[in-house]
């Protein structure tokens, strides 16, 4: 039922290829995902998020310092190594340090048709983000403008929130089965649902996604559910990983990823000015760390998705080197066990050690759940 | 005119004395327990094989050592210069010397004369090339000098860990406690240090012909790694593991004729 | 080593520069006993706006005060362990960690328990920079904080949204700062401030300008204990007064040929903040006639420029040269943001190539032969693109070192591995 | 050229039989296995007492291992494996020994382990391994409350150990010692991981410092990077070290002095000092595998 968001994001590259031989349309590449999408298919144009490949490699370190998180090289790599060349552009929404260089290495080295740096803002808590940011957008809409040689008109941006809401609704209904007792879908398929997609044209993911919910009522997984868990923490597609702690009597039933919910939790409230629409949009839903301030609006947020789904336990993972979620770890923590929600820590690199990870996770799910032993 | 190089490795110290442009006689001793000990041991073994006296020798000139102590020799050179000046004479063509010791690597790119470009130095977290492979070997009950030649016998590529070399050690071991075969894993140790050390080397520029040089140059699993990741013919001169010293053996010569 | 060839003379006004940078860290210990009140905050915070609340308000800014920190490595690997021990990671900012750890200790470096702000005012443009504050609220109990968001992109980008934008952050912080100390606020205190804020920042750029000269008559591990006040206090009188000063007596060893390094044959620049074990390595390429006549951390962290009619860089013309008579709260702000958003050291947040323009600009104009780029652990904001900066050096034939260390965390500086790869450095430079 | 290559790193195997057990008489007689990266460890239990045990370096493959380990340890005391009720493995192969009816992972056996060896006032159990190191929070049963493993920068304690004696041709037993004979402790090295200390530590030996004071730093580094682990854990009284690296005399006095805490020897509590902190994993392992025997007979 879920092999079609799997075969997206594991061709993700053929699909796009075809896509554009198919539509004679233009493909995006971009960085972050607080991207305004509504306006890139309101300007009939594919937004693809740039990910990483999970292999190891020797191109970046001319460009990126070691000391920066395996994510951002691992992105780099895909475009040295000529796996994007197929990208008619590529664009960043500013938000933390590291992948903005590799936006900065990847237009010096790899030349682009077009390229565009959004001044998405950090000061998300201030009311003067949405004025400034759908000042931004309006900029943004111009450049794009310029690039496809017609104009955007209001008509078709009310069709790119329309087809970007629709996917938010259908993925957030899926998510809801995942709070029953027996979840009939796994973590793992979850995690190729969302990724997907942030890979292929919203429309057909949404067909697909039609198909699921007719059958997701009377789908039954021949597996033990066993210990409810909840995954937070930094960009996270390591789908060897997530596999791994399913095979361990433990099932992931929801998640505060960039590759999750933290993608699609909110929409965009229809309204005249449609700019200040989408800004509000991106302003007001949940918040990646970096720009999660003076406030911590992310960990009440957190905290309810727990209750909803109810959590057992919460493994918190984080991309080494990565500042954002690391500055907010001993607090998100701290927060989750005073609310009867053990947590275990992990550090990923661009490939994640599977032998050592297992002993952590399976010593973590025996602390509550080994037989009484004693 | 007959001078001494010294290379203060990080494993072993290694003498070279040359007379003129000849290399007449070579010298090693393990670094262990002392400096002085160690080079008085490679020195007499050099100079007993080339029956020579140290009373014969006109300059010695060293490598290897930090600005600490330079009572050995009269001065000394970087290993980059060294290797340069070494590289060239061993291979004319020699643009790019890559130089792969215990515990560290570097490479340096030259001109014709053996004059330095520029150079570069292994990044903290590759530290360790050498010596990850004798712990490995351990780890897989094959005899150090074996391991080059069973990872050439692989029939898989797995792909490991580049960015360090604990951690690759570890991913080592879950390897083998996956019953991968001994020679896929021996390859993975080797691809998982010449990607370390081709990623150094991408940030100085690969300029042809590349010399391979230090050590673990001895070791044919390394070298076919080393090419398939520079893309490129690797050429390994005679007793690799000297050519620091024989190269600050030839600049002893050019400071005395200066 | 080799000959001496200048005449070198130590700076007169060194002690004054002491005594000045220990006021300041007292004033901020001894503000409350003093009836005035204390603030924490960035040292790229707008540190002149809260001058508006009165002259007794003292502040101090994190990163120098990180800094001194480390210099003291005893306190400074306790600070690091305590807050590890609280479960922030090892390659956090090393600035951030040893602040905190002082918090976390309840230990000021300067002797005494860490003296608690009233309140803390900053801005965020690297990730470290809110959640700083953010966390150092939670540790002290909750102190009230503010931050206002700069990331508003480079110099020549920020046009009148971009700035109203952060004008808009600054008046709401007025009328935050007014609540949270229960004072009024005077827009003359602030326009004053200004006009400081730009004279000092002006200044510094200035006696920079004068290293053009060769021989140097600064060596770059000398600026550093004397750009340091712009990130104390670059808003206050005593500052402006200080590099009034030192600019006159910098042309006096320029007019008189005195240079910082006596046997100067190499000119060097480096780049981000120095781990304190690099001093030593300063004063071995000294030995060899090696100087390092600056970097554009040291020129422009606080330093504020322009391009001249001449096409070199020089001085940023202030508002007072300019003839400018600020009036009004807003006009005061909307200088000081445009004056603040031009800053050079801002500019590779956003771009690779903006910074190594801005480098290789300072390697023309100050005559230099050779860079060394700290890849320094210790802060991932300046080492942004580091790696790219470099590829432009290489592009642009000068020889070039890249050195691994950390500003903060002396646990990362390998001093004898970076001594061995300067003694090639030399060899490239043709020095040995 | 080679000269005769005296190996530095490799440390004494032994397997050792309790004399005055009859295991013939015993009502349950249960294994523990554990499969280190470094080292494979055995106990045989009568009735859960130690009755017999065996340590040998962990070979390339670890069924292999596992057997090899096992039937050392049942030499000559007149058992067969089949004697043997139940064993549950544990370790990094643990996934893989054919005779091992559970698997349970070396946090918890550890955790069992201690309490076993030093009794139930153990509440902070630091497991150096080869590969791992792990800070575990016990309650009065040896059950596991809280616990955590070394991230990346921190791994390879004991194999690190192994190059570093190899690289200094200084056998492995002596390194502790070594590192203590220093007159004072000299200035720290790097001890963000186990790689830096060892590179910067030989830069260190080539630049005049002595033997001892280049072991002294390397031991410095190291004890310091698992403190940092421990103070994220907490640590509370009594606090015992287990795996091979608590043999490492210049590795715990190191610890115990920068806790502030002393850790409860091997021989303190079970007067026995055979009791080898290696075999704590093996075994917690087997008395988890008595009460499973146990409970499987209803």
């Amino acid at each position: 039922m879920f092999e079609k968001f799997k075969e997206w994001f594991t061709d993700r590259h053929d699909y796009a290829q075809a896509w554009k031989k198919r539509t004679g349309g233009k493909v995006l590449g971009y960085f972050c995902t607080y991207i305004p999408e509504e306006l890139l298919i309101a300007a009939d144009i594919l937004p693809v998020r740039i990910l990483g490949s999970h292999q190891a490699q020797d191109v970046t370190e001319p460009h990126i310092f070691g000391m920066f998180c395996p994510f951002c090289r691992d992105c780099l790599a895909q475009g040295l190594k000529g796996r994007y060349d197929y990208l008619n552009g590529i664009m960043i929404a500013q938000s933390c340090l590291h992948i903005r260089q590799t936006y900065n290495s990847w237009i010096k080295h790899i030349p682009q048709e077009f390229s565009y740096y959004l001044y998405m803002p950090h000061g998300v808590q201030t009311p003067h983000a949405y004025p400034y940011l759908r000042g931004e957008l309006e900029v943004f809409k111009q450049a794009l403008e310029k690039w496809i040689g017609r104009s955007i008109s209001d008509k078709d941006i009310d069709r790119g929130i329309e087809v970007v809401n629709k996917n938010r609704q259908l993925m957030k209904k899926v998510y809801e089965y995942r709070k029953q007792e027996n979840p009939p879908l796994t973590g793992l398929e979850a995690m190729y649902m969302v990724v997907s997609s942030q890979m292929v044209d919203k429309e057909e993911h949404n067909q697909a996604l039609e198909e699921v919910l007719k059958e997701l009522p009377n789908r039954k997984l021949e597996r033990n559910t066993g210990t409810r868990l909840m995954i937070l923490g930094s960009e996270d597609d390591d789908t060897e990983f997530v596999k791994m702690v399913e095979t361990l009597d433990s099932t992931l039933v929801v998640d505060d990823h960039c590759t999750g919910t933290r993608y699609f939790w909110n929409e965009v409230e229809i309204q005249d000015d449609r700019l200040l629409a989408i800004a509000a949009r991106y302003i007001d839903r949940p918040p990646c760390p970096s720009k999660d301030w003076p406030d911590r609006k992310r960990f009440p947020h957190i905290l309810q998705l727990a209750k909803d789904y109810n959590v057992q336990g919460a493994l918190v993972i984080q991309q080494k080197f990565c500042d954002p979620h690391e500055l907010d770890m001993p607090a998100l923590r701290q927060m989750l066990e005073e609310n009867g929600i053990p947590t275990y820590f992990l550090e990923f690199d661009v490939t994640v050690p599977i032998g050592q990870f297992k002993t952590r996770v399976e010593a973590f799910l025996e602390t509550f759940a080994l037989p009484d032993l004693f | 005119m007959i001078t001494i190089g010294i290379d203060f490795g990080a494993k072993n110290v290694k003498v070279v004395i040359l007379n003129d442009d000849k290399i007449v006689a070579r010298g090693s001793a393990l670094t262990g327990f002392d400096l002085k000990i160690a080079t008085k041991a490679a020195s007499e073994m050099a100079l007993k094989a080339a029956e020579l006296k140290i009373e014969d020798i006109v300059h010695i000139t060293e490598t290897g050592i930090g600005q600490g102590s330079v009572d050995f020799a009269a001065d000394s050179v970087s290993e980059v210069g060294a290797n340069a000046k070494a590289g060239v004479k061993l291979l004319a063509t020699a643009r790019t010397i890559i130089d792969v010791g215990a515990e560290e690597a570097r490479a340096v790119k030259c001109d014709e004369t053996g004059s330095m470009e520029d150079f570069v130095v292994n990044e903290r977290c590759a530290a360790g090339a050498g010596a990850f492979v004798e712990a490995m070997s351990r780890a897989l009950e094959v005899e150090l000098g074996q391991m080059g030649p069973m990872s050439l016998k692989a029939t898989d590529a797995v792909p490991m860990n580049a960015q360090c070399t604990v951690f690759a050690e570890s991913e080592v071991v879950s390897l083998i406690h996956n019953q991968t075969p001994k020679a896929n894993i021996a390859r993975a140790i080797h691809d998982a240090i010449a990607e370390r050390v081709v990623s150094m080397v991408r940030r100085l520029g690969i300029t042809e012909a590349v010399l391979l040089i230090g050590g673990l140059a001895y070791d044919v699993g390394f070298v076919d790694s080393m090419k398939r990741g520079l893309g490129v013919e690797v050429h390994v001169p005679e007793f690799p593991e000297y050519v620091s010293a024989y190269g600050a053996a030839l600049v002893a010569q050019e400071r005395v004729k200066k | 080593m080799t000959e001496m060839k200048y005449q070198t003379k130590p700076l007169d006004i060194w002690n004054e520069g002491k005594t000045l940078r220990q006021q300041y860290y007292e004033n901020y210990a001894k503000a409350h006993e003093r009836g005035g009140i204390r603030w924490a905050g960035g040292a790229w915070a707008y540190s002149a706006v809260p001058s508006g609340l009165g002259d007794d308000v003292w502040s101090l800014t994190g990163e120098p005060y990180g800094a001194s920190v480390a210099f003291n490595k005893e306190f400074a690997a306790r600070c690091q362990e305590a807050i590890e021990a609280k479960g922030f990671a090892r390659d956090l900012c090393a600035y951030l960690r040893n602040y905190l750890g002082s918090v976390v200790l309840d230990e000021y470096v300067f002797g005494g328990e860490f003296p608690k702000p009233d309140f803390m005012w900053t801005t965020h443009i690297c990730c470290s920079h809110a959640k700083w504050y953010q966390i150092a609220s939670d540790l002290e109990g909750g102190v009230p904080f503010f931050c206002i968001d700069v990331s508003t992109g480079l110099t020549e980008d920020f046009n009148e949204r971009r700035r109203e934008y952060v004008v808009n952050q600054l008046l709401d912080g007025i009328d935050w700062l007014e609540k949270t100390t229960g004072r009024d606020y005077d827009d003359e205190k602030l326009i004053q401030a200004v006009y400081n804020e730009c004279e000092a920042t002006s200044l510094w750029a200035e006696i920079c300008v004068l290293n053009k000269t060769i021989p140097a008559p600064l060596d770059e591990k000398t600026m550093y204990s004397l750009y340091v006040f712009g990130t104390l206090m670059k808003h206050r009188p005593e500052v402006v007064a200080f590099y009034r000063k030192l600019r006159d007596e910098v042309q006096d060893r320029v007019d008189n040929k005195i240079a910082a390094v006596g046997n100067e044959q190499r000119r060097v620049i480096t780049d981000t903040q120095p781990p304190w074990g690099f001093l030593e390595v300063f004063r071995y390429l000294e030995k060899h006639g090696v100087v390092s006549v600056g970097s554009l951390y040291t020129f422009s962290l606080i330093g504020a420029w322009e391009v001249k009619k001449d096409g070199t860089w020089g001085p940023k013309t202030t508002p007072q040269r300019q003839g400018i008579d600020i009036k009004t709260r807003k006009q005061a702000l909307e200088i000081l943001a445009d004056w603040t958003h031009a800053r050079p050291e801002w500019q590779h947040f956003y771009s690779a190539h903006e910074k190594s323009d801005l480098m290789l600009r300072i390697v023309r104009e100050w005559k230099v032969d050779g860079v060394m780029l700290h890849y320094n652990r210790g802060c991932e904001g300046l080492t942004l693109n580091i790696a790219e900066n470099r590829l432009a050096f290489k592009e642009a034939g000068i020889p070039v070192l890249p050195f691994e260390g950390n500003m903060g965390d002396e646990r990362e500086f390998d001093l004898e591995r970076t001594k061995k790869a300067v003694d090639s450095f030399l060899e490239l430079l043709g020095v040995k | 050229m080679k000269m005769s290559k005296e190996e530095f790193w490799r440390w004494p195997e032994y397997r050792h039989t309790v004399e005055g057990i009859d295991p013939t008489k015993g009502k349950v007689i249960s294994g523990g296995v554990d499969i280190g990266s470094v080292s494979s460890k055995t106990v045989i239990m009568v009735d859960g007492e130690v009755f017999a045990q065996s340590v040998m370096r962990t070979g390339s493959s670890s069924p292999d291992s596992a057997e090899r380990t096992m039937n050392w340890a049942l030499e000559n005391t007149g058992l067969t494996l089949k004697d043997v009720n139940y064993v549950v493995g544990t370790g990094y192969g643990r996934v893989n020994i054919p005779f091992a009816q559970k698997a349970i992972t070396e946090i918890a056996c550890h955790g069992r382990g201690a309490n076993f060896m030093w009794g139930p006032t153990v509440r902070t159990v630091l497991d150096m391994g080869g590969q791992d190191c792990k800070a575990i929070r016990v309650d009065e049963k040896g059950k596991v409350q809280n616990f955590l493993m070394n991230d990346k920068c921190a791994a390879g304690t004991g194999r690190g150990m192994e190059v570093f004696a190899d690289l200094l041709s200084v056998p492995i037993q002596e390194v502790g010692d070594r590192s203590l004979a220093v007159k004072e402790e000299p200035q720290s090295v790097s001890s963000t991981c186990v790689v830096f200390a060892k590179s910067e530590a030989v830069g260190l030996l080539r630049s005049g410092w002595s033997k001892d004071e280049v072991l002294a730093a390397y031991c410095q580094a190291m004890a310091h990077r698992v403190v940092d682990l421990l103070n994220r854990v907490g640590v509370e009284k009594e606090f015992v070290i287990t795996g091979g690296i608590a043999k490492n005399i210049g590795i715990v006095k190191r610890v115990e002095k920068e806790l502030g805490i002393q850790a409860l020897k091997p021989d303190q509590w079970r007067g026995d000092p055979r009791f080898d902190p290696m075999l704590a994993g093996a075994a917690g392992a087997a008395l988890f595998a008595k009460v499973l025997y146990e409970r499987s007979q209803g």
